[in-house]
């Protein structure tokens, strides 16, 4: 067991993976002679040097381009979009490439890449750069979407979605980088589609992701405190989304909360909330509640940042919003 | 390259392919059998022709919403691709994509492309696979002279600058995107000379002319496989039939077609072939009986052949993982 | 009173505009000399001349930025997308910049700007001219998205859609351009924010778009006759959202259908249900449905394509399902 | 036009301006008063000056993430700037923007943006909407070199020149776009000689002198202003911080910095101005101070405002409509 950052444990997945299999390769903006603008490309350009290791320039849409094509050719490219703000300038690549080549062509192709790509305010970035966009990769058939949210998954979810056959965007919240987690020092993987259940309860379910599960978590524990026992549940891939542990989970709880930093309308939480609600409408005790950030673009400075992200007081009040009158009685 | 009458039959015998399976294509769309847009190359064939034959099963090419030529040139099954517009279970993309998705992995064919300029790119990551594996393969991108207005065209062209990779970004200049005709959306006389923004070599060619189409891109092709970098090729040509079936055409100024037909690039090439390198017009008729013979097995396979069912639709969104 | 196509109610709303306010351009691929690709800006070019009805070259990020910066520097440009599958070349443009350039100045601009564009499957358009992606645009704040389903709705509300200081894009469905419709001779707009009661009824609410106004009428007319009483309404803006009408029609039925043609995972029938069990959880009667499509790129064969697209059949069926053995009894 | 004391006073003193507002930046970053990223163009100041030099109030210009020094020549309210780094409610973005988006519309500050290249087609709309006023209004888009990799690059350029648009695409080339050099992103030399794959016109300039920058931009927008539709200008020089703060700089030849320093744009304006046009040092050292009364009232100005509210993030996300 080694204590690795979130940034080192990605890494550490990347070495492995490109020292397994030479089809691997990487590719970005500054991601070589820089290891990368959040380190996570480090000593990879020294180790696999630079015909596995590319800089590129500041192209987003050749850069996916050039997964797509190598990907369609024999490699396994994992490019880099330095910020998932900056998918809108490769939109079409992940859109109408990437997603849909292989269903467009009767299944003539496999499309084995990556998109590494880092997500999330709190950084006091701006409305360019501390974006949450997962809702609309999950609503793209094609594609599969991964929100690790510490270092153990990352690394384990960042091998198995490089040796997946299809396109996988794999999102990193940069307020996790810094955090650390036990890895272990034997290979492992993580399968798609697994939610994990970071801490049981009885009373009402959390599902959250990304910074949000520690935030849950928090939560979770001031609530239990309080007498209402809460579940977490951390979905860590979104496409495909772990439908049976979330319902299981509500079936035995009854109640919902989805936390998420991405706007509310429109958001994951949507689509988990009707997907819940179709399912398993005659299990619940309440209405299903979304804790998400209000319809604006980022704001820069801290107070409004601060407002507008989730946060553990917002998740308590959500879960007390749903629970206290609801035949539900406080200890 | 010299040029010799087995190349001249074989350019000959795709340009007849993809002319025939085309005004089948057109005919067929007007009797109802094909849906959805429908983008004919005719008059343009000697460019898919001329550049393909140059290239070997494991190179790259991509292509456009106006494929149906570079495909059959670069050696797709004409029933699947057929059976494909038709809708059908047996065609390349079991129904899937129609006229703009053809593909075939195995033979190089990375996807027409129903997104203007979106092959540019992708023609790129192919050419880094290429590169890698250092036996000198090649991408080709076919692209016409409105996608080079596109964002794609520029980044494509400048990262395989940047990487020194081995491509041939081909552009089908046929005057016209959609009903905009090139002076209208492009600031410069030619696509080629854009080369020069990446450090480029471009060139310029007769694409009604298959035979010089064939001896120039002998020589650039074999540069490029020689590791040189990329080079921009702009064949000048045009189609006779509009931008889609159905397209009135209106915006064409009177008796333009009747210009560009007068360039035929059959009946050119069947005219050096029969001065120039004595190849007599039976071998030419026995080339067309070939082919309409071709073209009628598909038109019977493709008509045959059993419509997807509804619930196929669910399928080849992903593929298989091995997990392991 | 004059019968119009929506195709053109479309033009008769920009001849208008233009006529009314010098200020108004429209740019766009191929809308000006051929009159566009479906016809929507016939005659315009002779009317208002080369400066005010553009030609631009096939770069979709251009022809946005065209209207960001107009936009902001006085004009009211109207620019045209002409597939919603092509928003993936031009999404940063929309994303970042239109949507998010007022908040992010702390509102030192107006984007006064409509960028039109056209969706929807039916047409055997293959898998990239095919989508609809409203769900995309509506979890982006800073954006009105319009979602007409004919041809009255379309001329008034795209003469708002003009008139409004904000970007909205607009949405026209493909596969409406040749429906006619009443569109009376004297000036109108039509608010945003205000759906349309197409049809009343007590007992299930069907909320649907675009082209699928007309199929859930069909399928309303079907169910009345088996004696179910369907309301049906029209959002006809889907940002802003008129969630009131919704709310008023779900207390009094108790029952919601959604139907859209976009894909059902993420799409915006997700967020209608969420936000209705949040707020009238006490008065749903049984799971809201979604009718919507499968999760798959828009496939080009008729057989596949008519699999892919809801119907009045699948309408029915959800309605059924929800109605049936859930304390309601057949006529 | 002819240069005069006058010019050269007010050049001066707009690039002690960005010079020393950024110098008070980089402290107050590191004293933890402004959060997020920083990107300082300190070295460069002679481009922004110089060019801006030459614009009217209503010409408009788009800006980039490194666009303090565009922002000030344009004319921006120091106060206003500095209080938005800080996050203030008086800031010029109520605190919602930060460095990346400080923008004045009423002077024709279209904005700096945080996304690489999405100025310039921009710009070009802007300079749609100069040229439908008909008054010789124009707009300058500031880029990097960096940017000239992007697609949105290529179209504005490619857009503007089929419009003829009043519009000075402005490369500020500091030699790095980020982490990554010049060399190692960038096919040719200049990003000037792009121009060509536009039919437009190309210009070098020494970034470091300003004199040359305001001398060539003279007459260089003059001719865009008579309507001669675009050009690019590319301008040579280098940042002598990190790309942003915080940077180490690990990518930079040892003593490369201390070169650039030897050419300090100040400095050498100094020069300029007190050997060739006999300005003495009290009338530079009294620009000086007044930079710095305005900076320090700018800063007590911008500590003494109050942040935002929490709940002032749900404004400004929609214009209200007259629904007229
Ligand atoms: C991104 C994008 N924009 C617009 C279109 C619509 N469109 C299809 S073909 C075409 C014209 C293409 O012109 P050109 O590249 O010259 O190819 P040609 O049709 O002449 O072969 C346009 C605008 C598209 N498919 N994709
Ligand atoms: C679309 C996009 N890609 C990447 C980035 C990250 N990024 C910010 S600045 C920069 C380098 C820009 O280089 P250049 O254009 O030369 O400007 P400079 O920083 O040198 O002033 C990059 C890659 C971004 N902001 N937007
Ligand atoms: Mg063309
Ligand atoms: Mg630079």
């Amino acid at each position: 067991m080694a204590l690795l950052r979130f940034n080192q444990a990605i890494n550490a997945a990347l070495k492995e993976e490109m020292t397994l299999n030479p089809q691997v390769f990487i590719a970005g903006e500054d991601i070589g002679a820089s290891g990368g603008s959040f380190g996570v490309t480090k000593g990879l350009l020294k180790e696999f040097g630079g015909s596995r290791v590319i800089d590129t320039p500041i192209s987003e849409g050749a850069i996916v381009g050039l997964a797509v094509g190598s990907a369609a050719s024999g490699l396994r490219p994992v490019v880099e979009i330095m910020f998932i703000d900056f998918i809108g300038v490769c939109f079409d690549m992940i859109l109408n490439q990437a997603a849909k080549m292989r269903y467009m062509t009767g299944g003539n192709m496999n499309l084995p890449l990556v998109i590494r790509t880092q997500s999330g305010a709190g950084s006091n970035a701006g409305p360019q750069h501390s974006q949450s966009l997962e809702a609309m990769l999950m609503h793209i058939p094609g594609l599969k979407v991964v929100m690790p949210s510490n270092s153990y998954d990352a690394k384990g979810l960042l091998k198995t979605a490089i040796r997946d056959e299809n396109p996988v965007i794999f999102i990193e919240n940069k307020m996790l980088y810094g955090s650390k987690g036990e890895v272990p020092d034997e290979e492992y993987t993580i399968p798609f589609g697994k939610a994990k259940v970071v801490k049981e309860g009885n009373d009402v379910t959390i599902v959250a992701l990304g910074q949000m599960v520690p935030k849950a978590l928090l939560a979770a524990n001031e609530l239990d405190k309080k007498g209402i026992s809460t579940e977490v549940i951390d979905p860590r891939t979104i496409t495909p989304l772990d439908k049976d542990s979330i319902l299981q989970s509500v079936i035995k709880t009854g109640r919902l909360v989805i936390v998420h930093e991405a706007v509310k309308i429109g958001g994951i939480g949507a689509e988990i909330t009707a997907m819940v609600q179709e399912e398993a409408f005659d299990y619940l005790d309440a209405p299903i509640q979304r804790v998400a950030a209000p319809f604006t673009p980022v704001p820069y400075s801290k107070p409004l940042e601060d407002y507008y992200l989730p946060n553990e007081n917002k998740i308590i009040e959500a879960v007390m919003r749903i629970c206290v009158g609801r035949q539900f009685a406080l200890s | 390259m010299e040029v010799n009458k087995q190349h001249l039959l074989g350019i000959y015998q795709t340009m007849v392919m993809i002319r025939r399976f085309e005004e089948r294509m057109s005919q067929l769309f007007a009797s109802g059998h094909i849906p959805g847009f429908l983008h004919l190359s005719i008059g343009q064939e000697a460019v898919a022709a001329g550049v393909c034959a140059h290239l070997r099963e494991n190179d790259y090419i991509t292509s456009t919403h106006r494929g149906h030529g570079h495909c059959i040139a670069k050696g797709a099954n004409v029933k699947k691709m057929m059976a494909e517009l038709f809708g059908k279970q047996t065609g390349y993309c079991k129904g899937k994509g129609g006229s703009m998705h053809v593909a075939d992995v195995d033979i190089g064919i990375l996807g027409a492309n129903g997104i203007v300029g979106a092959g540019l790119p992708i023609a790129v990551g192919a050419a880094l696979s290429a590169k890698s594996q250092g036996n000198g393969q090649v991408a080709v991108s076919f692209f016409g002279e409105g996608a080079s207005g596109s964002g794609y065209f520029h980044e494509a062209l400048n990262m395989a600058a940047v990487l020194k990779l081995p491509i041939i970004f081909l552009c089908e200049s046929n005057q016209y995107a959609e009903f905009t005709s090139r002076s209208t959306h492009l600031p410069v006389l030619t696509v080629a000379e854009r080369s020069k923004a990446y450090g480029l070599e471009g060139f310029c060619v007769d694409g009604n002319n298959a035979l010089e189409v064939f001896e120039k891109l002998s020589f650039i092709i074999e540069t490029v496989r020689a590791g040189n970098g990329p080079v921009i090729v702009e064949c000048f040509t045009n189609r006779w039939t509009g931008h889609y079936e159905g397209d009135p055409q209106r915006y064409r100024p009177e008796g333009e077609v009747q210009e560009w037909k007068k360039k035929d690039p059959i009946l050119a090439l069947e005219k050096v072939m029969t001065n120039q390198y004595k190849i007599v017009n039976p071998q030419l008729e026995e080339i067309r009986k070939f082919v309409e013979k071709e073209l009628d097995e598909a038109e019977q396979f493709s008509k045959n052949s059993p419509l997807p069912q509804g619930e196929e639709t669910l399928e080849d969104v992903y593929a298989a993982t091995s997990g392991r």
